[in-house]
C-alpha cells in the first residue's frame, strides 16, 4: 500500500492534468458566451501538432509554443465562423471538427514529415523542466510542486487569470453579458457575435497551450490521435467545474488525481477495466455535489415572460 | 421640435408594419402612442432606437437628419429604450445592470465600486432609490423596471422610450411610475410611452398620437380628447359596455381550506390561506405581485406542492394529484404568464391550442386531427384571432392574439372550475372587451371562476366577491358591490381592512 | 402544403449547402494536387457507384439510422443524451450473449437478442434521465461519462469470463453467434441485412409516432416548453425516463442488429472505433431531429463514409484527407441548417453550463 | 499449448496450385486498420511493396478506417480482380472468413492469425517465446530486483507479451518483482510516459515498452530518469542504445515479403505457417539476430550468452512457453 500515495503520484497527477485543464478552460470560456464546444479534442490535436512543426522548424521550443497557439487560434476562427456567422449547430460543428483535426494531422503529417503514425526526433528538446529555488527544498511540497515545465505553471496561473478575466475586467464582464442575455446584450450596443468570437479565440489559444503541453511538455513528440480523448474529459471538467476556472480547477485535479490513483491500484489484483473506470465513477459522483438549477429555473430563464 | 421622424415605412417580407408614419415630439414633452396589438408602434420605436432600419422614410433629430444602424448610434445621440420585455441580465447586480455598456474603470478593471457610487449618485438626482448592490433577479418588477430606467438616464438619455411600462407592474408601482415621468419631464426629459391604458395616457401625456393597422390614425392634445374618443380612434368602432347580469350562485366548487407553503427563509409564501368559489361566481383576487397568488394558483394547480392544508374541486380532494388529474376533476386554467407557462413559442397555433384536448380527441392513442383542427378553427372565428394560418408558429403572434388563443382553449375545456390569471394582460381593448364578454359568459352559464388580476379596474368589473392577498395571507374580504380602488389598496398596501 | 415557396426554401438550402461542401472539398482535393473530378467520381462510385456499393452504404446506413432516431426522440422532448456510444455497445454486448448463452428455438432467440438489447441500452439511458430527474445531474455529463463506464465494462466481460477462446484467441470478443440467428441478408453476396428493413420500418413508425399520436404530442411539447406541459398535465419525470429508455433503447437496438447482422459477435471496440454514435448524433442534429430527415442524413453520412473509403481504394489521395473531405462537406452542409432548434436549446441551459 | 498449428500445416502440402510466374500479377494489402499508429503494418507494407519491386508485380495496399470497412475492401479487392489479396491481424479474421468462402476460386493469406480455409494461407508468430526471452534477460540484468512493463491495452492478444514475459522472467530471476501497468490505448505516449516513471519511483530499472505507439513515451521516460527498457517489433536499440537496451523481434516484413515472393515464384502454399524461435519468425536482438548498436553494459554479453542457451532449449523443444490464449 505505501505506493498507493507519495509524491510521484502527486507529481505525475499535476502533469497529466495540465492539458486538460487547460482545454477545460478553453471550453469554459465558450460555455460562458452560450457556445458549447465539443471540438476541444480536435483543437487540443491541431496544437499538438503544429507545436511539433514550429519546433522542427524554429528549433526553438518558445518559438514553436507561440506556433501552436497561431495555428490553433486559425483552427478556432474557422470554428467560430461556421457557428457563429454560417450559424451551424454548434455540436455538429464541434464533431466535424475533431475528425477534420484527425484528418488534417494525419495528413500533414505525411505531408510534412513524411512519415506515417508518428513523428519523433530524438534530436528535438522539449519544453524545460523549472525546479522552483527554494521551494524544490521543501521537502513533499518541493517534489510535487517543482520541476514542471512553464506551461504548467502557467496553466494554474491562467485559472487564477481567467477568473480575474470574467469576473473582475469591463471586458470579461460583457462576455459573461452575452452569455447571460445576449438579447439584452444586444440591445445596449454589445456586439454579441464579436464577443462570441473573442471567447473562441481565447479557447484556441488555451487549446494550443494545452496541445504544446502535451506534446512538447509531456513527451517530445506527435503521435496520430494522441490527445486520446483528453478532450472529451475536459469538456466533464468544464460542465463538473460550471465553467467557473476555480470550479474547472478543482475538477480537472478531482479527475487527474483519480486518473493517477487508477494507475497505483493496477496492481491489485482488481482487473484494470475497473480500476480505469475509478475516475469516471469517481467524476460522476462528485456531480452530486455540483447539481445543476432546477429544469423549472432554466425553462423560465428560456421562455421570457409575457410582459 | 426635437424629433421628427417623417413618412416612415417598415415592411416585413408582405407585411406593412408601418405605413408613411409621421410622428414627433417636443422638448419636455410626454408623448403617447397608442393602438391596438400588432398596430406597429413596437415596430417604429425599434426604428427610432436603431435596432430596425426603415424600408423608407427619415428621421430628424434637433433638425438635422440623423441614421441610426444600431442602438449604440441611438444611445450616442442621447435615445434610450426601455423595452417592452426587460432587457435585463437577472445574475448581475442592479448597478451592474446600470453601468454595463459604460462601465466605470481602473486599467481593465471593472471598478464594480465606482459603479455603485455612481449608481447611488444617479439614484439621488432623480430621486429613484434602488440598492445597488442587490441582485436584479431578486427584485420586484417594480423595482426592476426602475432599472431600466436608470440605465436608460445613464446613458445620458434625452430621449425615453418606454413600450408598455406600467403592463406588469401593480396599480401603486404604475402611479409611481406616472410621477417619476412627469418630474422627469419638468427636468427637461422627453418621453415617448407606449400603452394600452388610456386612463394614464390622459393622467401623464402632453399629446397621443393613435397608430392602426401601421398607418397614423391621428395626432391630438390630451386636453382635446377623451379615452372614449382614444379607443374609438384605435379600433375603428364604438366598443360596448361590458354588462355584468345579477349572480346566480350555486354549490360550491372550490374549497381551499388552511393552505400553507413554507418559503426558504422562514416566512411562509402562503400562510394558512382558506377560500371558496361557488358556481356562477367569479371571485377576484387582488393584490400586489409577489404577495403569494402564484403559489396559491400553483398549488390548486397542483404545479407546486403545499405543505399543509386541503384543496377540494367538485368535492374530490385533490391535495397532492398531479396536474392532470387535478384537470380532469373539473379544472382549466388561464396561466399568469402566457409566455413561460401558457405556450410553446416554437409550436403553432394548432399545437397550442390542442393543449389539454389531446387527451379528449383522441383514438387508440393517436390525436384525432380533423376534429382538432376544426376546434381551433372554431377559436380563431370566435375570438377573431389574427393569425396566418394554423400552422403559424404562436412567437409570430401578438402577444393580445395568444392570449386570446389561450383563453378560448381553457373555455373550450368546458370544466367547471376556470383560473383566470392576469386574463388581460398587455392586451389591447378592443381583445380585452372580448375575453371579459367570454369570462362574464362562462360565469353565467354557472362556471366557477377564480380571477386573480393586478388591475384593480378588472377585479372591480368582473368579480362578485374580492379577497385581497397581503404577504402570503388573506388581509381581507370585500364585496363587490361596496369595495372601491382605494379600499382594496389600502389592503393590499397592508393596511388595515376596517374601513 | 400551402407554403410551397417556403418549403422549396427548405430544398433549396441544403442543396446549396452540399454545392459549397463539395467545392470546399474540391479545395483541398486540388490543395494535395489530386484531381477533382476523378475524387468526386470515386467518391460516387464508392458510395453509389452499383448495387453492390450501394447497398454497402445503406448497410452502413443502419446503425447510424437507429442511433440516430433514438438520439432524436429524446432531443423532442428536450434532452440531450450523448450517451448514445455507451448504450449501443451495451445493446450489442446483451444481444450476443442472448444469442450465445440462451436456450430455445433460434428464431426466439434472435428476438430476445434483439429486445434484450433494447432493454438494456433503453435501461443505460433511462437510469441517465433518472439521474437528471432525482438528483438533478446534467445530462450531458452523466450520458458520457457513462459511455467510458459501459464500454470499460464490456471490454473486460469479452476480455475475460466471455472471451472467445476458439481461433487466435488474440481478440477482446465474445465467440461467435450461431448462423441460425442471424439477420438475414436481403441480397446474395451483399453485406445489407435484415436491420436496414428494422430501421427504414422504425424511423416510418417513428415519424407517425410523434407526429399524430398524443404521446408524441406530449413530447413535443415538453421538448418545446417544459413549462407548459407541466401546466397541461403532462409529467415530466415520466416521459423523461420512457423517452430517455426509449432514446436508448434505439441505440441498443443499433449494436443488436450491428452484431446479429454483419459482426455475429461482440469485438472491443467494433462500436467506438468507426464513431457510430458522433455520425448518428451528427445525422439528428443536421435534420433538425426530424425521424425521415434523420434517415437521410444517416445515409448522406454512411455515403460520406463508404465513398471516402473508395476514394482511398482507388485514387491516389491518402485516407487522411478523404476524412476531410468529409467533415468539410458536413460543416457545410450544417451551415445554418438546425439554427433554430439550437437556438432554442441555448437558451434550454441544460446543456451549457454556464453557472 | 498446441501452439505449432499442425493440422492445418499438413492440409499445406494438398494444396500447393501454384499459380503462373507472370508479371502481370496484381496483388493487395488490405491492413485492418489505419498503418499509421502501427509499426506491425508499416513493416507488412514495407515487405510487400519491397517485394513487389523486386519481382516486378503490381502491389497496391489499402487502409481500413474500421472493422466495418475491412469486409468492405476485401469484397472491392476481389471485385477489382487482384489475384493475391493479403490482410493481417485477428481484425480481419471474421471478414475474411466470410469473403474467401464465398470467393473459393481466389487466393488469399492472411498474417498473424490463422483462418482454416484451403484458399487461405495463414502465418500465425509465438510472440510469447520471444517476450520469454526478453524476460529472461530482464531476470538476469536487473539489478534492484524490479523490473516493470508498460502494455496498451488489458486485451488477450497482449497477453502473450506480459505473460510470456512474466514467465521468462520468472524462469531466470524468482525473486523480482514485477509490476505491470496497462495505458488503455495504442495511441498515448504521454500516458505510456507517465506509467514509466511511475514504475521508475517504485524501482524499477528496466521497463519493457508494449504500448505500440506509446513506447515512443517509455523510451523518453528512459531517457530522462536513465532507466533501462526494450523495444518492439523491429530493432529499436538503434535509436538510442544507451537506453533500449534490446528489442524483441517480429518479422511481420520478411513473412510478407515471403508471402509475395512465394506467390511470384509458384511456391504460396495454403494452409497454415507457424513462427516462432525455431523458424527465426520472433526473435530478440543480441540473441537471435545482431544489432547494428552496441551491446550495454546493462545486459553484458554473460546476460547474452546465457539467454541464448534458454532460446536454443527452446528450439530444441526441452522448454516450452504455453501459448497464454490456449
Ligand atoms: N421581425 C418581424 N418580422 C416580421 N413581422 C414583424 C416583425 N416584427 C413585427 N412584425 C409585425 O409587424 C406588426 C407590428 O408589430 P409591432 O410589434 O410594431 O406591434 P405593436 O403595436 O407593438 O403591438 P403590441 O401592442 O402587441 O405590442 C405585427 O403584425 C407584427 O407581426
Ligand atoms: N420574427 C418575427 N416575425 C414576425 N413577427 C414577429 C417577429 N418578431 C416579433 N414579431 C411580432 O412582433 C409583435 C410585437 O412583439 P412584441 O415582442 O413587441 O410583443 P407582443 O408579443 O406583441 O406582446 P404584447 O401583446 O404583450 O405587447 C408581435 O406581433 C410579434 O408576433
Ligand atoms: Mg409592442
Ligand atoms: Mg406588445
Amino acid at each position: 500500500m505505501q505506493h498507493l500515495l507519495d509524491v510521484s503520484l502527486f507529481n505525475s497527477m499535476i502533469r497529466m492534468v495540465a492539458p486538460i485543464l487547460l482545454a477545460a478552460l478553453g471550453g469554459a470560456i465558450c460555455s460562458r458566451v452560450g457556445l458549447f464546444n465539443v471540438g476541444l479534442e480536435g483543437f487540443v490535436l491541431v496544437g499538438a501538432f503544429s507545436a511539433i512543426v514550429g519546433n522542427h522548424y524554429s528549433g526553438n521550443v518558445y518559438v514553436a509554443v507561440l506556433i501552436a497557439i497561431a495555428v490553433t487560434m486559425l483552427f478556432s476562427l474557422a470554428f467560430a465562423y461556421i457557428s457563429i456567422h454560417l450559424q451551424a449547430n454548434v455540436i455538429v460543428v464541434g464533431i466535424s471538427f475533431n475528425f477534420l483535426a484527425l484528418g488534417l494531422t494525419a495528413f500533414c503529417l505525411k505531408a510534412i514529415f513524411h512519415v506515417k503514425g508518428a513523428f519523433y526526433d530524438k534530436n528535438m528538446v522539449g519544453l524545460p523542466k523549472w525546479n522552483i529555488p527554494f521551494v524544490q527544498d521543501i521537502p513533499v511540497i518541493g517534489g510535487i510542486i517543482s520541476g514542471h515545465s512553464p506551461l504548467i505553471y502557467l496553466a494554474f496561473a491562467l485559472v487564477l487569470g481567467l477568473q480575474y478575466f470574467l469576473f473582475k475586467s469591463v471586458l470579461g464582464f460583457r462576455l459573461l453579458a452575452v452569455g447571460e442575455n445576449p438579447v439584452a446584450a444586444k440591445s445596449i450596443g454589445i456586439k454579441v457575435g464579436r464577443m462570441q468570437y473573442l471567447a473562441v479565440l481565447i479557447c484556441g489559444v488555451l487549446c494550443g497551450l494545452a496541445g504544446a503541453q502535451l506534446s512538447l511538455g509531456q513527451v517530445t513528440m506527435f503521435t496520430e490521435g494522441m490527445t486520446a480523448g483528453r478532450g472529451f474529459i475536459a469538456l466533464v471538467a468544464m460542465m463538473l467545474g460550471q465553467a467557473n476556472p476555480l470550479g474547472v480547477m478543482a475538477s480537472s485535479l478531482l479527475f487527474g488525481l483519480m486518473d493517477a490513483f487508477s494507475i497505483r491500484l493496477q496492481g491489485f489484483s482488481l482487473p484494470t477495466h475497473f480500476t480505469q473506470m475509478l475516475p469516471y465513477i469517481v467524476t460522476l459522483l462528485a456531480m452530486l455535489f455540483f447539481r445543476k438549477s432546477s429544469y423549472m429555473a432554466d425553462a423560465q430563464k428560456a421562455n421570457g415572460s409575457s410582459r | 421640435m426635437l424629433l421628427q421622424m417623417n413618412q416612415i415605412t417598415k415592411t416585413y417580407g408582405s407585411l406593412t408594419a408601418n405605413s408613411n408614419v409621421d410622428f414627433s415630439l417636443r422638448e419636455g414633452e410626454i408623448h403617447a402612442l397608442v393602438g391596438e396589438n400588432g398596430a406597429g408602434k413596437t415596430t417604429l420605436m425599434r426604428i427610432l432606437y436603431g435596432m430596425e432600419q426603415p424600408t423608407s422614410g427619415t428621421i430628424l433629430l434637433r433638425g438635422r437628419k440623423v441614421q441610426f444602424v444600431n442602438p449604440t448610434n441611438a444611445i450616442q445621440q442621447g435615445i434610450g429604450m426601455v423595452h417592452q420585455h426587460f432587457m435585463l441580465f437577472p445574475s448581475f447586480t442592479v448597478a451592474e445592470n446600470i453601468v454595463i455598456g459604460n462601465e466605470p474603470q481602473v486599467g481593465v478593471k471593472f471598478d464594480r465600486k465606482k459603479a455603485a457610487l455612481q449608481v447611488k449618485a444617479l439614484c439621488d438626482m432623480y430621486r429613484l432609490p434602488i440598492d445597488p448592490l442587490r441582485k436584479v433577479a431578486a427584485l420586484p418588477l417594480g423595482l426592476q423596471q426602475r432599472v431600466e430606467i436608470l440605465k436608460v438616464l445613464y446613458q445620458g438619455a434625452d430621449i425615453i422610450i418606454l413600450d408598455e411600462p406600467t403592463g406588469v407592474l401593480t396599480p401603486l408601482e404604475a402611479k409611481e411610475l406616472l410621477v417619476i415621468m412627469k418630474s422627469l419631464a419638468s427636468q427637461g426629459k422627453s418621453f415617448i410611452v407606449i400603452t394600452h391604458k388610456l386612463h394614464e395616457v390622459m393622467e401623464v401625456a402632453d399629446r397621443v398620437t393613435v397608430l392602426r393597422d401601421g398607418k397614423i390614425r391621428g395626432t391630438v392634445d390630451t386636453s382635446a380628447t377623451n379615452a372614449e374618443e382614444l379607443s374609438r380612434l384605435m379600433v375603428g368602432r364604438e366598443l360596448a359596455q361590458t354588462r355584468k347580469s345579477a349572480a346566480r350562485f350555486g354549490e360550491t366548487v372550490l374549497e381551499v381550506k388552511e393552505i400553507t407553503i413554507q418559503g426558504k427563509k422562514g416566512k411562509p409564501v402562503l400562510d394558512r390561506v382558506s377560500l371558496e368559489v361557488k358556481a356562477g361566481e367569479i371571485l377576484g383576487i387582488a393584490g400586489i405581485s409577489g404577495n403569494g397568488q402564484s403559489e396559491l394558483i400553483q398549488s390548486i394547480t397542483g404545479l407546486q406542492p403545499i405543505d399543509q392544508g386541503h384543496i377540494r374541486l367538485m368535492g374530490k380532494e385533490i391535495t397532492g394529484c398531479l396536474v392532470r388529474e387535478i384537470r380532469e376533476s373539473g379544472l382549466s386554467h388561464i396561466p399568469e404568464d402566457r409566455y413561460q407557462w401558457g405556450a410553446a413559442k416554437e409550436g403553432s397555433v394548432l399545437e397550442n391550442g390542442t393543449m389539454g384536448h389531446h387527451r379528449t380527441h383522441r383514438r387508440n392513442g393517436f390525436l384525432q386531427g380533423k376534429s382538432l383542427r376544426n376546434m381551433v378553427d372554431g377559436f380563431i372565428q370566435q375570438f377573431q384571432i389574427k393569425t396566418g394560418s394554423q400552422d403559424t408558429k404562436v412567437k409570430f403572434l401578438s402577444g393580445g392574439n395568444l392570449q386570446k388563443l389561450i383563453v378560448a382553449r381553457e373555455i373550450a375545456q368546458k370544466q367547471p372550475f376556470l383560473i383566470a390569471a392576469e386574463p388581460t394582460r398587455g392586451v389591447d381593448v378592443g381583445a380585452m372587451e372580448v375575453i371579459h364578454d367570454e369570462l362574464l359568459k362562462k360565469r353565467d352559464e354557472q362556471g366557477a371562476i377564480l380571477l386573480v388580476s393586478s388591475e384593480l379596474t378588472e377585479i372591480l368589473k368582473l368579480s362578485d366577491r374580492i379577497i385581497v392577498m397581503y404577504e402570503g395571507r388573506i388581509a381581507g374580504e370585500l364585496s363587490a358591490q361596496h369595495a372601491t380602488e382605494e379600499q382594496i389598496s389600502l389592503l393590499m398596501a397592508g393596511g388595515d381592512s376596517h374601513a | 402544403m400551402l407554403n410551397w415557396k417556403g418549403n422549396i426554401g427548405a430544398l433549396l438550402q441544403p442543396l446549396i449547402a452540399v454545392c459549397i461542401g463539395l467545392l470546399g472539398g474540391a479545395i483541398a482535393i486540388v490543395l494535395i494536387g489530386g484531381s477533382i473530378s476523378d475524387t468526386y467520381a470515386q467518391m460516387w462510385k464508392g458510395a453509389f457507384g452499383n448495387f453492390y456499393f450501394f447497398t454497402n452504404t445503406l448497410t452502413r446506413a443502419t446503425p447510424l439510422i437507429l442511433v440516430g432516431l433514438g438520439v432524436s426522440i429524446a432531443f423532442r422532448a428536450g434532452f440531450f443524451n450523448m450517451g448514445s456510444e455507451g448504450q449501443m455497445i451495451l445493446g450489442a454486448l446483451t444481444s450476443a450473449m442472448i444469442a450465445l448463452y440462451f436456450p430455445g428455438p433460434a428464431l426466439f432467440k434472435l428476438f430476445a437478442a434483439l429486445l434484450g438489447g433494447i432493454a438494456v441500452g433503453g435501461i443505460w439511458s433511462a437510469f441517465a434521465g433518472w439521474l437528471d430527474a432525482r438528483f438533478k445531474m446534467n445530462l450531458i455529463v452523466t450520458t458520457l461519462l457513462l459511455n467510458y463506464i459501459a464500454a470499460l465494462f464490456a471490454g473486460y466481460l469479452v476480455a475475460y469470463p466471455l472471451k472467445d477462446k476458439t481461433g487466435s484467441a488474440a481478440l477482446a470478443q465474445t465467440m461467435m453467434v450461431d448462423k441460425s440467428i442471424w439477420l438475414p441478408k436481403l441480397f446474395q453476396g451483399m453485406s445489407m441485412h435484415a436491420g436496414f428493413i428494422i430501421a427504414i420500418v422504425l424511423a416510418v413508425l417513428l415519424f407517425l409516432f410523434i407526429k399524430y399520436s398524443a404521446a408524441g404530442y406530449e413530447i413535443r411539447m415538453l421538448g418545446y416548453n417544459p413549462l407548459f406541459a407541466a401546466y397541461g398535465g403532462v409529467n415530466r419525470g415520466k416521459l423523461m425516463l420512457a423517452s430517455m429508455f426509449a432514446s436508448g433503447g434505439f441505440a441498443g437496438l443499433a449494436g443488436a442488429v450491428e452484431v446479429l447482422g454483419m459482426q455475429y459477435r461482440y469485438t472491443d471496440g467494433m462500436i467506438t472505433n468507426p464513431g457510430f454514435a458522433w455520425s448518428g448524433i451528427m445525422a439528428t442534429l443536421l435534420s433538425g431531429a426530424h425521424p425521415l430527415g434523420t434517415t437521410v442524413a444517416a445515409v448522406l453520412l454512411a455515403a460520406l463514409q463508404t465513398g471516402g473509403m473508395g476514394v482511398e481504394r482507388n485514387t491516389s489521395i491518402p485516407l487522411e484527407i478523404s476524412s476531410v473531405i468529409q467533415s468539410l462537406l458536413i460543416l457545410f452542409v450544417t451551415a445554418k441548417f438546425s439554427y433554430t432548434l439550437w437556438k432554442r436549446r441555448k437558451g434550454g441551459g441544460s446543456d451549457a453550463a454556464s453557472s | 499449448k498446441n501452439d505449432t498449428a499442425a493440422p492445418a500445416a499438413t492440409k499445406a502440402a494438398e494444396a500447393t496450385k501454384a499459380p503462373e510466374t507472370k508479371s502481370s500479377k496484381k496483388i493487395i494489402l488490405i491492413t485492418p486498420e489505419k498503418i499509421g499508429v502501427n509499426p506491425f503494418f508499416a513493416q507488412e507494407d514495407e515487405g510487400v511493396k519491397k517485394a513487389g519491386k523486386e519481382f516486378g508485380v503490381d502491389v497496391k495496399t489499402v487502409e481500413s478506417t474500421d472493422a466495418s470497412a475491412i469486409e468492405q475492401n476485401l469484397r472491392a479487392a476481389v471485385a477489382d480482380n487482384y489475384d493475391l489479396i493479403i490482410t493481417s491481424s485477428f481484425e480481419s479474421e471474421d471478414a475474411l472468413k466470410k469473403v474467401a468462402a464465398e470467393n473459393p476460386k481466389k487466393s488469399f493469406a492472411i498474417i498473424d492469425t490463422v483462418v482454416d480455409l484451403p484458399n487461405v494461407r495463414s502465418v500465425v508468430f509465438r510472440e510469447h517465446e520471444a517476450a520469454y526471452l526478453l524476460g529472461a534477460a530482464a531476470g538476469l540484468a536487473t539489478k534492484k530486483n524490479v523490473v516493470g512493463m508498460v502494455a496498451a491495452v488489458d486485451i488477450p492478444l497482449i497477453k502473450k507479451y506480459t505473460v510470456g514475459f512474466q514467465e521468462g522472467l520468472k524462469s531466470t530471476n524468482p525473486n523480482a518483482k514485477f509490476i505491470v501497468n496497462y495505458v488503455g490505448s495504442f495511441t498515448d505516449p504521454a500516458k505510456a510516459k507517465e506509467l514509466a516513471l511511475t514504475q521508475f519511483s517504485q524501482g524499477a530499472d528496466f521497463i519493457a515498452a508494449a504500448s505500440a505507439v506509446g513506447d515512443l513515451g517509455v523510451f523518453e521516460a528512459a531517457k530522462e530518469k536513465g532507466f533501462y527498457t526494450s523495444g518492439q517489433d523491429i530493432d529499436r536499440t538503434v535509436t538510442d542504445p544507451e537506453h533500449i537496451v534490446l528489442s524483441q523481434l517480429k518479422g511481420t516484413d520478411s513473412v510478407a515479403y515471403q508471402t509475395v515472393k512465394d506467390f511470384v515464384n509458384g511456391t504460396f502454399k495454403f494452409g497454415a505457417v507457424d513462427y516462432g524461435l525455431k523458424e527465426d519468425g520472433v526473435g530478440l536482438t543480441f540473441v537471435t539476430k545482431e544489432s547494428k548498436s552496441k551491446l550495454s553494459p546493462f545486459i553484458g554479453q554473460d546476460v547474452v550468452t546465457k539467454v541464448k542457451a534458454i532460446k536454443d532449449d527452446i528450439v530444441a523443444g526441452k522448454v516450452t512457453v504455453p501459448n497464454p490464449l490456449k
